[in-house]
């Protein structure tokens, strides 16, 4: 089961996708939005994706995942849109006979899909956003004057 | 060749459009086109960083020929996360 | 929440007793039963649980785990009693603001039960029962025996 | 003293009974009881293999010492699993 959508996720659909009277071990990872990023408060998240590559290369991630791991299945889940404080934008489930490789290829297949599925993550606080991990695409100045904003905000912050 | 090429997120933002048409001469490959695109609009990125760049839904390297009617997006960096 | 019931798990529960807004991964494991053992294929299992000493042991497992993960809850239910193929009989939920540790102390968690909370399982096969990992506690007389019975069996079996 | 000694699993089915009832001196150690359940139901376990035993829902090593009232059981390996 490979879903993209901007509706809230059913993590027990897509757990049930891959159960099997064969394992005897799932194990699901669900990410949630954390309501802080580096001591700032986030309010929400939101996905923005390159659906049909995304979902392609979801299909990479399932394919490559069961054949270096000898599983059957993995579900895959993945969120569009506003995702709120607490709710779920990933769901990825595998089930394996043994929990061993049950734990593995669930934890990597979440590295890899964070890795190459085209799916992108604004973080919004209560005083602005950011498209998250595109550090090495800011400019200098632009980070020169943000952090002498910084500065001076921490400088009034003490002044209270 | 004319290309809409299609931005997403800190590009599509920077850009102020999801599409940016460019013209490139025939033997022009990816790395041709991600230039055009950045001529357009040089604060996509800073200089120094390399644009990924996808072809028809899969990602290609810069030196990769480009044919009519494909369709290429701009990609920026997903977000890793922990 | 930690759990102990002869009827069946609620995974759902499990997992949203951990979810916080400050944690962003959430890592759920269920033990079901599989329909196969070595080769032979189980009927159901049955897990035999000494109560007090198992929910006090559980205990144990969330608070090593929390102080050692830094994380804040884990949960856990065991059913007892009879669990036939493809059901569940152990559920693992542990939350974290970050998914590596999520992963691992899920992991880990799972790992301490099965070693120190005194729960004994049995795989019913269609020919005979045994209890698991009481291997060392075989007399060897009925070890030999069962292995002449194998193998009078293996040579039947080569016959058809 | 006298100890309603609790036994599970597989120890329960071998010995035909959750409970065995046995008298152990006022100094009996943890060890010793357990030989004294052993001597009852020979079959329990190889002579070889030590046999878990738990006091008042705890692990106890076999030097412990006993109190009347204390709560006993043997304890088979548990499952382990993969």
């Amino acid at each position: 089961m490979i879903i993209l959508t901007d509706k809230p996720l059913d993590p027990v659909a897509v757990t049930d996708s891959v159960r099997k009277d064969g394992n005897g071990a799932v194990v699901t990872f669900l990410g949630t939005t954390r309501d802080n990023f580096g001591g700032k408060t986030v309010t929400r998240l939101e996905y923005e994706a390159y659906d049909v590559m995304a979902i392609k290369k979801m299909e990479e991630v399932r394919e490559s995942l069961c054949a270096d791991y000898c599983i059957e299945d993995i579900g895959i889940a993945h969120r569009t849109g506003r995702v709120d404080v607490g709710h779920i934008s990933l769901v990825v489930a595998v089930a394996s006979p043994h929990r061993i490789k049950a734990f593995e290829a669930c934890h990597e297949a979440v590295n890899r899909i964070k890795t190459i599925v085209p799916i992108w993550k604004k973080e919004w606080f209560a005083d602005g956003s950011r498209w998250v991990a595109c550090e090495d695409h800011e400019f200098v100045d632009e980070a020169e004057h943000r952090h002498a904003h910084a500065e001076r905000h921490a400088a009034a912050a003490g002044d209270d | 060749m004319q290309f809409d090429v299609r931005l997403f997120a800190l590009y599509r933002e920077r850009a102020g459009s999801s599409i940016v048409t460019v013209n490139v001469p025939d033997d022009a490959t990816v790395g041709d086109l991600s230039d055009a695109v950045r001529a357009l609009h040089p604060r996509l990125a800073p200089p120094e960083v390399r644009i990924v760049v996808a072809v028809n839904a899969e990602y290609a390297d810069d030196d990769q020929a480009l044919s009519p009617g494909d369709e290429v997006c701009l990609i920026p960096p997903v977000s890793g996360g922990r």
